[in-house]
């Protein structure tokens, strides 16, 4: 007999919306999250608003929480991690370990949905040329959401208010050297969004945008980059910035305005890295332990085809969100769903065959 | 009160002005009508010889080094006091520089009526009579002053002068009024810029008015005139705007020229500019307002437009050359 | 040479003839090795001033995509277009003191094929406006508006004389002042056709054209005034609501159905701007009122004219205005004509340089460009074998026949559309 | 230094004038309305010496027209700092006899320090303003100049006489000074600006006291006998060029 439990491993955002998904269909649910909290990245790294509508990451978040933990079919165990797993679609024999003590469970599920997600490129890790760790006004996309979310945008070393501000997009993305040739998809649309935020927060500062390329697909062309230029009077520069260096007190961005075809040199008080992502420790360590193919990049990879996007290597298990590669909130809600009733109807359709 | 006319004698840099005799003449004719004398007041120092060529009955010099030059504060104050010692019947002075500062501040220091821009000036039963041209000389106005006496202000040229008539007598007094402590401080005269050409000079005068509508259009006048080999010259708007300097302005402010031809292309004719021109030998006017009253002293006129005509000429002095 | 590819010198490689700097003497070509090449900073603030002015908003929007700068009538002869504005305020150029600022003929271009429709012909007038009461104006354009102000029109010539071209219109022009009843068409004329002798002659014209045609009409002779919109759009926004004042008194003062102008400046201005004023009747250009005459007219054009005839799209009755249809039709009904289309037509009409206040500053562009966007339009119609360059703004004819000249093609015809026609009526010399 | 300046409208010269039915003056209902000339040098010259000097400008007219509101809009436009009108049921043709009357106790509360004037206007018929302010206000006078220069005290000015010939002159202040031309052309104020201010600006208004009666009347008003001496010549400007070069060789100043 199949077991009829769906075991979910990770509990941000892709994890708890296919729980919520497959416990509203009355399905039995075991999430794993290896955090002694649920939400993800939103909520461990303190998201101010989220994309689009934003709306506050800790409300929308707990909304989802919420749901799952009303659900009594949803089984939620915190701190603890997958270590092994046997069997195939319809009998996995899973052994959880509780995180630290080591102490164990023997699971049984008819299917598995992978949502480990992602995590933020390291700008202090490769070649250091935006001097990461050496300069404190230099910070991530991460950092920034912090101080956006305490409503309190300052200049880091100083503690006051910026007057310039800029953003530096595709920091360990879109490189060759670094090992990461693919777009992460959002850190355009972060940056814009953080750009506006900036804008609302300190109005009196005035906040540029470095690029190779806007990459703004989907409602982020209209419902953050347009508005961020037209209301918000970002000013998008195109031309990346190379080096950063001391002078006077502020921090001096040097690159080449393309359009202008002339070397620039332009003073700022915070300089924001529009840091890409990449597979989470979890990611790939679940995919060691399921042994689920792994692309060039770490994310868990998909069979490249269009009709079956949540499948992994091995059947009966799926994947959900960024930990099969960079993805904006609304695509990995989208892809939960999709993978929540993969893992669902397949659970179904074993137990029809079996009866 | 007498019914004396008086006059002011207007005089700068050691001349009498034209105009005051031009004004003695007429203030004999009218004195004549009225029973009183011509009596004409001189103010100056060291001016005897000048005060003796006013073709005027009587001449009343008032000698004080204060007025060896023109002030008007002193000379307010002296005229002042002459009128209230010889209550005249009328005060003619001219509507120039000079008159124009005294005229209109001893109306009211002596509380007399004024009438100014005068060009005719009569007695009727007894009554003054005086004609203003006003309006840029567009209108005439035939006024009469409210009470006996009264101050006109005359037009240069309204009147034939009385010329080469020496004065009957010359009664050389001392300022009637104080000139201590005056206000109003002479400095120094300055001579207009040399260097530019001498438009009194030329027998042959292109001049040219607003008529030439802007800046880029001067040129058209320029070739004209060197194909005539004189120069330009112009009514104040040309040389207010710039386009011209300020030496080649013909009229009441500028400067006063006869030739033997003065061509007037794109001039109304203001009193101001006739002023200046109207003793030229021969005047053409082209204007296309055939209204325009620089055509009462012109001998010939048309009313093409001039930007056409400027051009046109020049290519028939050149052909006929 | 062929024509567009003669682009000006940029600005920054400017050499000076003599500068020391520091005791050392860097003329002439040896500026170029100490030019300041590095943007240093992005003073936003000159974008800011731009975009906090009502109508200057949209130049914030501009996400560097150039398709203006393809289309732009401007850059072909210089260095300019709304992307560069964009550029260059947000580098902390000052546009408010920079000759770009008037380099713009508003033709509307830029705006047919941007994206983000950052909109110039609302920008240019709001920056404009500033500069103007800021004092800071080139002196021809001032001279226009003073001239405006002072008489009614931007050629300087008295008010009382504004009907006197009737007098050698060669047909009766009723004055509605003098006719005293309704009348079915109230022409207004405009300044140029008013005053300028070219625009007289297409006056003229038209005035033997509809009264072959037996049309009901009448003008306001010296009541009218010039209509302002290109003063307004060169920044003196006062100036156009003044003249359009006193317009609108006067076109409310008599009964008529319906207004046709002379020239495409003025009918944008009475179809999109006045309204805004309160006035609302319907207007026609004089190109659309004749094709509704054409079953009439056509009969009449008895004289062949023999003639390659190439016709400039007025930018506003073109583009702004969405007439391309009207002076084609025209220009076909007239016997022997042969119509040939520039490679720039209709939509993409290329823009004489008259628009926007570029009437009124001739050298101010000269100085400021390689050629006149006139010049340059005159060599497209000789490089398409046109004999007749032919036109349906006032502004056009006496612009082209200039270029005409001063590129050394004399050969070239410049006529009204209106001058054409009536070479064609039957009778006429 | 505290600046006054009066001005005054005058008629449309371009128009043409037509006498009233009467026939002692204008009809003025046929009327426009433009500012003195002579008065807008005298608020440029004004203009510029409080930005040589500092101060302030405040310039005053009597509303004869009803339409004087957009003179003084206009002279706001051009750098006045105050703008006052004396109202009151005046005629149209109110003379400078009156209006200096009303003029003098509307400048004499400012304690102006410099009031200036335009040396004339087309229809002082009954004299210059100017002269007749100074003689109310007891203060000196000196017309027809064209360059003020402020001094501690006093004023310089260049005053004019036929022939380009200047005279200089100290004058003591307070003064009134009549100007001929200011030392630069009249600065053009853009309608947009008149409008502007025409919207916020506060004109101060002063009621005239009384309507001063004019020590002489017009008894009759008329145009000068229309077709002068010129013999007109018809023609095309070719004709009348060819007339010209004809009378030149006969005058003997075109030699053939």
């Amino acid at each position: 007999m199949p077991a009829d439990t769906i075991l979910i491993i990770g509990g941000g955002p892709a994890g708890l919306e296919a729980a919520r998904l497959i416990g509203d269909l009355g399905r039995k649910v075991i999430l794993v999250e290896k955090r002694e909290q649920l939400g993800g990245t939103p909520v461990a790294e303190s998201y101010a608003a989220l994309t689009h509508g934003f709306r506050s990451a800790e409300e929308a978040m707990n909304e989802v929480i919420g749901a799952v933990r009303a659900n009594p079919t949803v089984d939620v165990r915190l701190g603890s991690e997958v270590v092994a797993c046997e069997g195939e679609a319809g009998n996995f024999r899973v052994r959880l370990a509780k995180s630290g003590n080591g102490a164990g469970e023997d699971l049984h599920a008819g299917a598995i949905v992978v949502a480990t997600g992602f995590q933020h490129f390291d700008p202090g890790r490769e070649t250091q040329v935006y001097g990461y760790y050496e300069y404190d006004d230099v910070i991530t996309l991460a950092d920034a959401e912090k101080m956006l979310k305490e409503q309190k945008f300052v200049i880091p070393s100083k503690g006051t208010a910026p007057e310039r501000v800029c953003f530096i997009q595709c920091v360990g993305s879109r490189d060759r050297q670094i090992g990461n040739e693919y777009c992460s998809k959002v850190c355009c649309g972060i940056s814009s969004k953080q750009a506006i935020e900036v804008r609302q927060q300190v109005p009196g500062a005035k906040v540029f945008i470095f690029y190779i390329d806007m990459r703004m697909y989907g409602y982020w062309e209209n419902e953050i980059y347009w508005p961020a230029q037209e209301q918000y009077r970002v000013q998008y520069v195109k031309g990346i910035i190379t080096e950063i260096i001391r002078k006077g007190g502020r921090l001096l961005v040097r690159g080449e305005d393309t359009t202008m075809g002339r070397p620039m040199e332009v003073p700022m008080d915070v300089v924001v890295l529009a840091v890409g992502m990449e597979p989470s420790s979890g990611t790939k360590e679940v995919a060691r332990v399921l042994g689920l193919k792994q692309n060039k990049y770490h994310f868990i990879d998909v069979p490249h085809d269009s009709l079956d996007p949540t499948a992994t290597s091995r059947p009966g298990i799926f994947v959900a969100g960024a930990a099969a590669g960079p993805k904006d909130l609304d695509d990995t809600m989208a892809m939960a769903g999709a993978a929540a009733m993969k893992a669902t109807t397949l659970v179904a359709r074993l137990a029809r065959q079996a009866a | 009160m007498s019914n004396d006319i008086l006059i002011l004698a207007e005089h700068l840099n050691g001349k009498l002005a034209d105009i005051t005799n031009e004004m003695a003449g007429q203030a004999r004719q009218l004195a004549g009508a009225l029973g009183g004398q011509a009596v004409a007041v001189l103010l100056g120092s060291g001016a005897q010889a000048l005060a003796e060529s006013i073709g005027s009955d009587r001449v009343l010099y008032i000698d004080d080094p204060a007025l060896a030059e023109f002030n008007p504060e002193a000379y307010a104050r002296v005229l002042a006091a002459v009128v209230a010692q010889r209550q005249p019947r009328v005060v003619m002075l001219a509507n120039s520089s000079v008159g124009m500062d005294l005229a209109a501040g001893l109306a009211v220091t002596t509380g007399l009526p004024l009438i100014a821009y005068v060009n005719a000036l009569s007695a009727e039963d007894g009554r003054i009579v005086a004609t203003s041209q006003i309006y840029g000389g567009k209108i005439l106005a035939e006024a009469v002053p409210a009470g006996e006496a009264c101050l006109v202000t005359c037009l240069a040229g309204a009147f034939r002068p009385e010329a080469g008539r020496a004065a009957a007598a010359v009664e050389r007094i001392a300022s009637p009024a104080p000139l201590d402590g005056l206000k109003v401080q002479f400095v120094r005269l300055i001579e207009p810029e040399a260097g530019d050409v001498d438009i009194t000079q030329q027998a042959l005068l292109v001049s040219i008015g607003r008529g030439i509508g802007g800046a880029e259009n001067i040129e058209l006048a320029q070739e004209l005139a060197e194909a005539l080999g004189t120069v330009v010259s112009a009514s104040r708007p040309v040389t207010d705007a710039g386009w011209l300097p300020k030496t080649r302005q013909v009229g009441k402010s500028g400067l006063t020229v006869k030739p033997k031809v003065y061509l007037a292309f794109g001039i109304s004719g203001a009193p101001e500019h006739l002023e200046g021109m109207r003793g030229a030998e021969l005047i053409v006017a082209v204007n296309t307002d055939p209204k325009a009253p620089i055509f009462d002293v012109a001998h010939y006129g048309a009313t093409c437009d001039i930007l056409d005509l400027l051009p046109a000429l020049t290519e028939r002095v050149k052909s006929d050359t | 040479m062929a024509v567009g590819l003669d682009k000006v010198k940029p600005e920054a490689i400017t050499e000076e003839r003599q500068l020391i700097v520091d005791g050392m003497d860097i003329s002439g070509h040896w500026n170029r090795m100490f030019e300041q090449r590095v943007i240093w900073d992005y003073d936003t603030s000159q974008l800011d001033r731009v975009t906090d002015l009502p109508g200057g908003e949209s130049l914030a929007w501009c996400y560097g995509c150039a398709k203006c700068t393809g289309v732009c009538p401007v850059d072909i002869v210089g260095d300019y277009s709304p992307r560069k504005i964009h550029r260059k305020t947000q580098m902390g150029i000052d546009l408010f003191e920079s000759p770009d600022l008037w380099l713009c003929t508003t033709c509307r271009n830029c705006l047919r094929v941007c994206p983000k429709e950052v909109d110039m012909i609302q920008i240019m007038p709001a920056v404009r406006e500033q500069a103007v009461l800021a004092g800071s104006v080139p002196a021809e354009l001032q001279k226009a508006f003073e001239d405006t102000a002072k008489h009614g029109n931007p050629l300087g010539q008295p008010q009382r004389k504004r009907a006197d071209w009737i007098k050698k219109a060669g047909a009766p022009v009723p004055v509605l002042k003098d006719v005293k009843r309704p009348v079915d068409l109230l022409w207004y004329v405009g300044s140029y056709p008013s005053y300028h002798p070219r625009g007289i002659d297409a006056a003229a014209a038209a005035a033997r054209i509809f009264h072959a045609l037996g049309v009901d009409y009448g003008i306001l002779g010296i009541e009218e005034k010039d209509d302002g919109d290109s003063q307004r759009l060169a920044g003196e926004k006062g100036l156009f609501e003044m003249l359009a004042e006193a317009n609108i008194a006067a076109f409310e003062k008599y009964t008529w159905n319906r207004m046709v102008v002379t020239g495409p400046h003025e009918f944008n201005a009475f179809k999109n701007e006045y309204p805004k004023l309160g006035f609302v009747r319907p207007i026609v250009h004089y190109t659309r009122l004749l094709v509704e005459y054409l079953d009439r007219l056509r009969p009449m054009l008895t004289k062949p004219l023999n003639l390659k005839v190439t016709f400039h799209d007025p930018c506003y009755l073109g583009r702004h205005n969405g007439e391309y249809d009207a002076p084609r039709q025209l220009l076909r009904a007239i016997p022997g004509v042969e119509l040939v289309e520039m490679g720039r037509c209709r939509e993409n009409g290329y823009c004489c340089g008259g628009g926007g206040g570029g009437m009124w500053l001739d050298s101010f562009t000269k100085a400021h460009t390689t050629m006149r966007l006139s010049e340059r339009r005159v060599r497209e119609a000789v490089e398409y074998g046109a004999d007749v360059l032919a036109v349906c703004c006032p502004f056009e004819v006496s612009r082209f026949e200039d270029a005409a000249k001063s590129t050394g093609h004399d050969r070239l015809i410049v006529r009204d559309i209106l001058e054409l026609l009536d070479q064609a009526l039957e009778g006429q010399p | 230094m505290i600046l006054a300046v009066a001005i005054k409208q005058v008629p449309n010269l371009t128009d043409d004038l037509e006498i009233s039915a009467d026939g002692t003056g204008l009809d003025y209902d046929a009327l426009t309305y433009v500012l003195n000339e002579f008065d807008e040098q005298a608020l440029e010259e004004a203009v510029l010496v409080k930005e040589a000097a500092g101060g302030s400008v405040t310039v005053v007219g009597i509303d004869t027209t009803g339409e004087l509101d957009g003179a003084l809009h206009t002279a706001l436009a051009k750098g006045a700092d105050r703008a006052m009108k004396v109202t009151g049921d005046f005629d149209r043709d109110l003379g400078s006899e009156g209006q200096a009357q009303l003029l003098a106790e509307a400048i004499r509360p400012l304690a102006a320090d410099l009031l200036l004037t335009g040396v004339q206007a087309a229809d002082d018929r009954d004299g210059q303003i100017g002269p007749r302010l100074a003689a109310l206000l007891g203060w000196p006078y000196v017309g027809v100049v064209t360059h003020v220069t402020p001094e501690p005290g006093c004023v310089r000015v260049h005053k004019e006489y036929a022939g380009g010939l200047l005279a200089e002159f100290v004058v003591t202040l307070p003064a009134v000074i009549g100007v001929q031309a200011s030392h630069q052309p009249p600065r053009y104020a853009p309608v947009s600006k008149i409008r502007q201010i025409a919207k916020t600006a506060q004109i101060e208004s002063v009621a005239g006291q009384g309507t001063p009666a004019s020590s002489s009347s017009v008894r009759r008003m008329f145009k000068p006998e229309a077709a002068g001496q010129a013999e007109m010549w018809a023609g095309e400007p070719e004709e009348v060029a060819g007339k010209i070069a004809t009378l030149l060789t006969a005058k003997g100043l075109l030699k053939l």
